[in-house]
């Protein structure tokens, strides 16, 4: 495993790119842990000053170190984003599954729940749970609640693959061998959906956490947590971008698209690792 | 034929469940808030004024009254069903006695106008690009744009937005940055309205289109990628096929299935309005009304937008699945 | 093929969007282009979001959407009186449709006024007295009007005695009946009664187009509710305002502008003359973007001091702000300088006592109270001492002078109006003894209750702007020595939090005042413990701290019996000023500033803080029209 | 159209995958001077297992050419109306201009080489129309003609291909690579997943169409009971290399190489109940083949020669070629497997 992960490093310009990347921005959330500074604290510093030597990534308008900040905000936005993917995978493995592979009034009633979910406009309820659980809503709460809206479509791509899959050779030999329903969806079809998990999980998490930026710059997120989201709070607050207080959106900004970027760069790398073709296929044609 | 009836009308069976539970589930998540539209409008009109505290204790109760907020809850829902069934949402509380609907009739062809052209032009121009990087996948420029959509994706969409009026608006003032169109024209077939509703539109359905476009982009380059090594292009390929034909009837074609059915329901799903365009534009729409009620405690026009979301989403699901068999051969109608 | 469904598709629903939009405005006849020369035209930003029923114009229902700082109470709809929160053009009181002041009787149970004769209505009606009547009337009998409760409440009976004078009875005594009808930002405005009473439904009419007593009426306006366009009437002679001079421009527009940024960007462009509100730091750049912008102060603090006082509030139901002495403790704990520069960027104009340091309050009550404030004693229950701190303001004023050099005034008196008269020194040794002496104990880094436990609180507070800033910056204070103080951002302070008593201390104001006038019946008749609420109960407006005190009672029983203009009245006030130094029930901090900028390329004349402080530059205030009169075009 | 001339020419072809996978530079020895004649009108069957290299050879010769698929040395040349075309230098213009017409393809997998979302008779034109150069009427009598020919409706040309059976998909796709008339025919595993009755239709047909058409066809397939039934020619491809070839009849009575001799001992026989014996380990990896002979781990013969020289396809009486030192001594195909066993330790 080491040595896999050793040669994609040497070897894979992408995918060494990628893990420096995530790697730092991981590191750079970490930092939180032995932050100096306290997130919540305002006018600890001078207010607006350009990022320089003393202050990396400058000072905002609320007197406060942006880099030691900026630390909290990636962690919860991170630990936010990677909650709500990983339990809305959850939810769509479980009912993707289900249905493709059982079919029938099992299918019926979960594509019938998952249409609901479709339907339902997420905003209002979003902002209602916001209303009724105001500072008690925290990132992991927000986190549920939105992965309750995050897995509906992923689900019927999921279920679409089970149905290919149900009528394979091998789910015939699993049935004949008297495998559990369970374990030949968990065992047996799981597999054959993870490349479509691991690619979803990137959308899922591009999405929650762009809805976390609107609800924060509309002010309905408890705004006293530090986020992704609450930084552009605060700066729209502070009418940062006409004032020329740039870094306080921009280093944000370019930390997210980083981040992005290199899970982007790791998804194609480890799936080009797991499914040499694709490369084969990028060289060709 | 009488199979595919069948399936349709069972596929509408569902549709009418599904709206129905939909707008059963808004209907108490709107009632559910903790804002009290009587509060609101208290609020408002005793600050204005030196109101006695019993001045404010009569009107409260008069609202409370005139709103229908003095029944139970459930007795309300089913009063909302059975309006519901004739189209009628009820008055709303923010602007009693005008009717929820007309509000959100007012908001809703800006919306559906400003989301209905940009998400085709999204669709249009980041499956052209994608399918084309997809095919051509050694091309630089296409590469280039990849990485673009990539870096441009997770850049979230009120700073696209905002960063268009400040650069459009401020730095190089060329273009209205709010309003539907100008104040010195009037609604009307003229090509004054109709130049400066598109004049006023460029802003925020460009916003919409940097955001949406690497989607798209993405997806289909993606779904691209993998057409193209399936055996009917390679054989295809071999047999002397003319491109254009091998491109549009082989590789597009294949990748419509999934891409159509991604556009209706992100058609479907414009009924609820683009709030931060709507704000950073001052742009009319849904949006900005769905905020404003929710903030009001109205839980009229929530509920109104609500229902008209649902069944958009709904209908998107419907005709889609009623749309699949026609489009992707493969489907057979259960 | 596909594609050219496709586009054809999109095509059709974009016709068909366009279609709906034009048909949404209901006036369909399709009138003529038209063009707003820039030096006729004055471009006002609305603060309210976008209307939400954008044809409704009957103000006077409660709650149907009718939008009112759009213009509509501004420019087209007039009062009796109107009592400005700044200096006036000829004092603060005006006589507007009224004549002459208001009559009472002996015991204030009748209130007569004599109406201005020759006064027209937009469609050329006269008006006289039975409008007055007509919309007493109306509202007294039709529940759910604006005006309607305290009509009711108040009103045994009115009377049109001849064409232009009305006669109220009062079923009670009531010294202040007249303001209702007195607008401070708005009031009870007079009604058409020959187009109301034509009107089956009273409740349900859209009042569209409005037909008023201002010298303006509807040109048009956006269906979306974004924007509306006034035009100056012929006949604008024929107006209560016109004794104040011709409104200058003939066409006014108020724009609803949600973005504070895009306000600014607008009056940089030059699309817009006056912004109701900014972000301090966007007045800061505004200011330095365009030479022709400025706010109410030539240079800082720019703002304009709003006749309301943010403060700290305790609800005094909480048994953790029982004791006074806690109570001034907390005060002695914080750093009005940190405070202003939290919120304000030092842009604050403090006040250590509960009267908002703004319009003639200085005059009446902050220049003649300051001796006694310097020599206020406080016993701690060890020591005795002077918290009072007179030079705060200059404080400040230094503070910021590195920044913005020689936009901050020199004058000690103009940093007074500026930044106000001093506040209290924060004294943690004074607040130590305080709390010792109240029973309360220190474990370490932790302050302790009587009860043994820990003395920790939440601090509710707006969701965004200044007093969310102040908020937060108090919390910190008092986390910092030892009180843990979270700051909970709650949108719904105003709507839910205070009336219901659903909170232990916030940053809110529960002072409102005149502004122009000495009185302060505005607020302070809602304070007598008569109308205190039961825990769990809903509080009635204003006073949200809950705070019962039979001193206080008496002040305001005396207040009911003084009429407006008494100078009686000022004595009232200062008692109750040092009755609330005395007993701190809540800690006032300092006025609300709205940062509201206009722009000189088009137009001059507008009130300045240091010149001619004749009218509030807060464009929602219905006041704001007197400015109209002051303007001439600039000559471009 | 002369019985003896070569159609095809393959001439010391050296075809190799090269690709820089993950920063190593690695090469995939696919093709390995492999010189073979193709006679006009014959059925030329190639057998070898999996992953011997044989698609790769088929892909050079259908001039499916891609990278990473390189040809480094050697010659592929058609003799078309008696022009020499050799496709791993000429333009893709005259590439293109013989495809179909001249040259076609039936690929392997009939159901994923139809596109799923276009009708049959769509797809004829897209493949047949230009190549056939006749008017839209006259082109589609032509094809329901063909059809017939291959027993099919006419009605197939509105079918979609998850409506048809396998079967009817494998004539479909026949017809396809037919209706051109070419004059040389690739076909890829065309009876693979099919089962035995139709395999048996099919190849039928196939002959047929061959015989009317006066076609040569390459046939490949590891089936060596198929080539036995439609091939006149056979080559049994390992590790890349061509090891024996020789008409049918010799093939299966006097195999000289000791891996075409498993290949025809595993054959199952009416009556024979002894058990197949199955060839010990697994083909050599062709990115690092193993020196000398490529059979050489595998061959139950082998002698220390073989580890070091490779040997040369030799000229045998009687059309046929083999590449074994030891092809000389008489072994019977009985001592191969028990010479194995022996060899195992």
């Amino acid at each position: 495993m080491f040595s896999v992960f050793r040669d994609l490093i040497r070897y894979n310009m992408e995918f060494a790119v990628g893990v420096v990347l995530v790697g730092a921005i991981v590191l750079f959330s970490l930092l939180s842990f032995i932050s100096p500074v306290d997130p919540t604290a305002i006018y600890t510093t001078i207010p607006d000053m350009p990022p320089s030597a003393e202050y990396w990534f400058g000072t905002n308008s609320r007197g406060q170190d942006l880099f030691w900040h900026l630390t909290f905000a990636f962690r919860n936005t991170l630990f936010f984003g990677l909650s709500v993917a990983l339990l809305s995978r959850v939810i769509s493995i479980a009912v993707g599954l289900a249905a493709g592979y059982l079919g029938g009034w099992t299918d019926r009633v979960l594509m019938f729940v998952n249409d609901i979910f479709v339907a339902l406009p997420t905003f209002p309820i979003l902002v209602l749970f916001y209303f009724v659980l105001r500072s008690d809503l925290d990132m992991f709460k927000l986190a549920l609640i939105m992965a309750c809206f995050g897995w509906p479509y992923d689900a019927r791509l999921i279920r679409s693959v089970a149905l290919g899959l149900k009528h394979r050779e091998f789910t015939r030999h699993a049935v004949f061998a008297g495998m559990s329903p369970v374990k030949i969806m968990f065992e047996e079809h799981l597999p054959y959906v993870m490349p479509i998990v691991f690619a979803t999980a990137m959308a899922n998490m591009i999405w929650s956490i762009g809805l976390e930026v609107t609800l924060a710059v509309l002010g309905f997120t408890n705004i006293n947590i530090p986020t992704v989201g609450t930084a552009l709070y605060w700066a729209n607050n502070h009418s940062a971008m006409v004032v020329g207080v740039w870094w306080w959106i921009v280093i944000p900004v370019v930390l997210i698209v980083l981040t992005f970027l290199g899970l982007f760069l790791l998804a194609v790398s480890m799936n080009e690792y797991i499914d040499p073709r694709s490369r084969l296929r990028r060289m060709g044609a | 034929m009488s199979t595919y009836l069948v399936f349709a009308l069972k596929r509408f069976l569902q549709f009418l469940a599904v709206v129905f539970t939909g707008v059963s589930a808004s209907f108490f998540i709107a009632h559910l808030s903790p804002i009290s539209p009587v509060e609101t409008i208290i609020g408002r009109v005793s600050g204005q004024s030196a109101f006695s505290p019993e001045a404010v204790e009569s009107l409260r109760q008069t609202l409370t009254e005139l709103f229908g907020l003095n029944v139970p809850l459930h007795e309300q829902y089913f009063n909302f069903l059975r309006r519901f069934l004739v189209g009628d949402l009820g008055p709303s509380l923010l602007a009693f006695p005008t009717p929820a609907m007309k509000l959100v009739g007012l908001a809703l062809p800006w919306t559906v106008g400003l989301l209905t052209l940009s998400t085709i032009l999204t669709w249009l121009v980041g499956n052209i690009l994608g399918g084309l990087a997809g095919y051509y996948q050694n091309s630089r420029l296409l590469k280039a744009f990849g990485i673009v959509a990539i870096g441009v994706q997770p850049i979230p969409y009120y700073i696209v937005a905002f960063l268009m009026v400040i650069i459009f608006g401020f730095l190089w003032p060329v273009l209205p940055v709010s309003g539907g169109f100008a104040m010195n024209v009037r609604p009307s077939w003229s090509p004054e309205f109709v130049g400066s509703i598109l004049l006023h539109g460029i802003l925020p359905a460009a916003s919409l289109v940097i955001v949406g476009l690497g989607t798209w982009f993405l997806g289909m380059r993606a779904l691209v990628s993998n057409i193209v090594t399936e055996d009917y292009v390679t054989y295809a390929e071999l047999a002397g096929v003319r491109r254009e034909r091998i491109v549009s009837s082989y590789v597009i074609r294949n990748a419509m299935v999934p891409q159509l059915t991604a556009l209706a329901m992100s058609l479907g799903g414009i009924f609820s309005g683009t709030i931060i365009t709507e704000q950073v534009f001052s742009y009319p729409g849904l949006g900005t009304l769905l905020v404003r009620a929710v903030n009001a405690g109205d839980s009229a026009v929530v509920l109104a937008v609500s229902c008209v979301a649902v069944i958009a989403v709904a209908t998107a699901i419907l005709l889609i699945d009623l749309i699949h068999p026609l489009l992707d051969p493969r489907i057979r109608v259960e | 093929m596909r594609k050219l469904m496709t586009l054809l598709a999109s095509l059709l629903v974009a016709s068909l969007a366009i279609g709906g939009i034009a048909r949404g405005q209901e006036e369909a006849a399709a009138p003529p282009l038209n063009e707003f020369p820039r030096e006729e035209t004055l471009i006002i930003n609305n603060p309210e979001p976008p209307a939400i029923n954008p044809g409704m114009f009957n103000m006077w229902v409660a709650g149907n959407g009718a939008a009112w700082s759009n213009g509509l109470h501004q420019l087209v709809l007039d009062t009796l009186w109107f009592i400005d929160p700044d200096a006036g053009l000829d004092g603060a009181l005006y006589n507007q449709l009224a004549k002459e002041r208001w009559q009472y009787n002996e015991d204030f149970t009748e209130m007569t006024v004599r109406l201005r004769e020759g006064i027209l209505w937009s469609d050329g009606e006269e008006f006289t007295a039975d409008d007055v009547v007509f919309t007493v009337e109306t509202q007294m009998k039709t529940p759910g009007m604006v005006w309607s409760a305290p009509f009711s409440q108040y009103v045994e009976s009115v009377k049109a005695v001849d064409d232009h004078t009305v006669h109220f009875t009062l079923k009670q005594p009531n010294s202040r009946f007249h303001s209702i009808f007195s607008v401070r930002w708005n009031g009870a405005w007079i009604m058409p009664e020959h187009i109301f009473s034509k009107v089956e439904d009273v409740t349900a009419y859209d009042f569209n187009p409005p037909v008023g007593l201002g010298p303006y009426t509807l040109h048009s306006y956006d269906p979306n509710g974004y924007w509306y366009i006034w035009q100056k009437r012929e006949d604008w002679d024929k107006t209560a305002l016109a004794e104040w001079g011709e409104p200058g421009p003939k066409y006014v527009i108020y724009r609803s502008i949600p973005s504070t940024d895009t306000r600014l960007i607008e009056m940089v462009n030059g699309n817009l003359d006056m912004i109701h509100d900014l972000t301090p730091e966007g007045m800061f750049s505004l200011v330095k973007q365009s030479p022709t912008s400025r706010g109410w102060f030539p240079g800082f603090p720019f703002a304009h001091p709003d006749p309301t006082l943010p403060m700290v509030i305790f609800n005094h139901q909480n048994e953790k702000f029982q004791d006074k002495r806690v109570r001034w403790a907390l005060a002695l704990m914080l750093d009005a300088r940190a405070i202003s520069m939290a919120s304000y960027r030092g842009a604050a104009t403090l006040s250590a006592i509960a009267v908002p340091p703004t319009g003639t309050h200085p005059k009446d009550y902050h220049a003649p109270l300051q001796d006694w404030l310097v020599n206020y004693e406080l016993d701690t229950g060890k020591q005795k001492i002077k918290p009072y701190d007179p030079t705060i303001g200059l404080q400040i004023a230094d503070m910021v002078r590195p920044q913005f050099g020689d936009q901050v005034p020199t004058d000690e008196e103009a940093i007074r109006t500026a930044f106000g008269y001093g506040w209290w020194k924060q004294d943690i040794q004074a607040a130590t003894e305080l709390l010792e002496s109240a029973g309360f104990t220190k474990q370490g880094n932790q302050w302790m209750m009587p009860n043994g436990e820990p003395f920790a609180f939440k601090l509710t507070t707006f969701s965004e702007g200044v007093i969310n800033r102040m908020g937060t910056m108090i919390a910190q204070q008092w986390s910092q020595q030892g009180i843990q103080v979270t700051a909970e951002a709650d949108p719904e302070i105003y709507r839910s939090t205070l009336p219901l008593g659903t909170y232990e201390a916030a940053t809110a104001w529960s002072v409102e005042t005149w502004g122009g006038d000495p009185d302060l019946s505005f607020f302070l008749d809602s304070w007598h413990s008569q109308y205190v609420a039961e825990p769990g109960k809903r509080q009635p407006h204003r006073n949200w701290q809950r705070w019962k005190n039979p001193n206080l009672d008496k002040i305001i029983e005396e207040v009911r019996k003084t009429e407006f203009t008494d100078p009686r009245n000022l004595e009232l006030g200062h008692e109750f000023v040092k009755l609330m130094v005395d007993e701190m029930p809540v800690i006032p901090v300092m006025s609300f500033n709205v940062f509201s900028a206009y722009d000189t390329r088009y137009w001059t004349g507008f009130p300045t803080a240091e010149e001619r402080p004749y009218a509030n530059i807060v464009t929602n205030w219905a006041n704001s029209k007197y400015i109209l009169t002051q303007l001439k075009p600039t000559k471009q | 159209m002369s019985v003896t001339t070569d159609i095809l020419t393959v001439d010391r072809l050296r075809a190799y995958y090269q690709m820089n996978y993950f920063g190593i530079e690695r090469e995939v020895r696919a093709v390995e001077d492999v010189t073979m004649r193709v006679k006009a009108n014959e059925v030329y069957g190639i057998a070898g297992e999996s992953s011997s290299g044989k698609t790769s050879l088929i892909k050079v010769l259908a001039a499916a050419i891609r990278p990473p698929l390189r040809v480094l040395e050697g010659s592929v040349t058609y003799r078309f109306n008696g022009n020499p075309l050799d496709i791993t230098r000429a333009a893709e213009e005259e590439i293109e201009a013989v495809r179909w017409r001249h040259l076609s393809y039936i690929m392997q997998g009939s159901m994923s080489v139809l596109n799923p979302v276009r009708r049959i008779g769509r797809i004829f034109e897209d493949f047949a129309f230009r190549p056939m150069g006749l008017k839209r009427d006259a082109f589609r009598a032509a094809v329901e003609a063909h059809l017939a020919r291959l027993h099919l409706e006419p009605g197939v040309m509105n079918s979609y291909p998850h409506e048809l059976s396998g079967g009817m998909r494998q004539r479909v796709t026949i017809a396809l690579a037919t209706v051109c008339r070419p004059e040389f025919i690739i076909a890829d595993e065309p009876t693979t997943a099919l089962d035995v009755v139709v395999q048996k239709d099919v190849l039928a047909m196939i002959r047929e169409v061959q015989q009317a058409l006066g076609s040569s066809v390459v046939f490949v397939t590891h089936d060596m009971a198929v080539h036995a039934s439609i091939a006149d020619r056979l080559a049994i491809v390992y590790a890349g290399r061509i090891v024996e070839e020789a008409p049918t009849r010799t093939i299966f009575t006097a195999a000289r190489h000791p891996y075409t001799r498993h290949l025809v001992a595993s054959l199952p026989r009416i009556g024979d109940t002894s058990p197949k014996p199955s060839l010990e380990g697994r083909p050599p990896s062709l990115a690092e083949p193993p020196p000398g002979c490529r059979f050489h781990p595998r061959c139950p013969i082998a002698i220390e020669r073989c580890r070091k020289e490779v040997p040369i396809l030799e000229e045998w009486p009687g059309e046929h070629r083999v590449a074994c030192f030891r092809a000389h001594e008489a072994i019977p195909a009985g001592e191969i497997l028990h010479l194995k066993r022996g060899s195992l330790q």
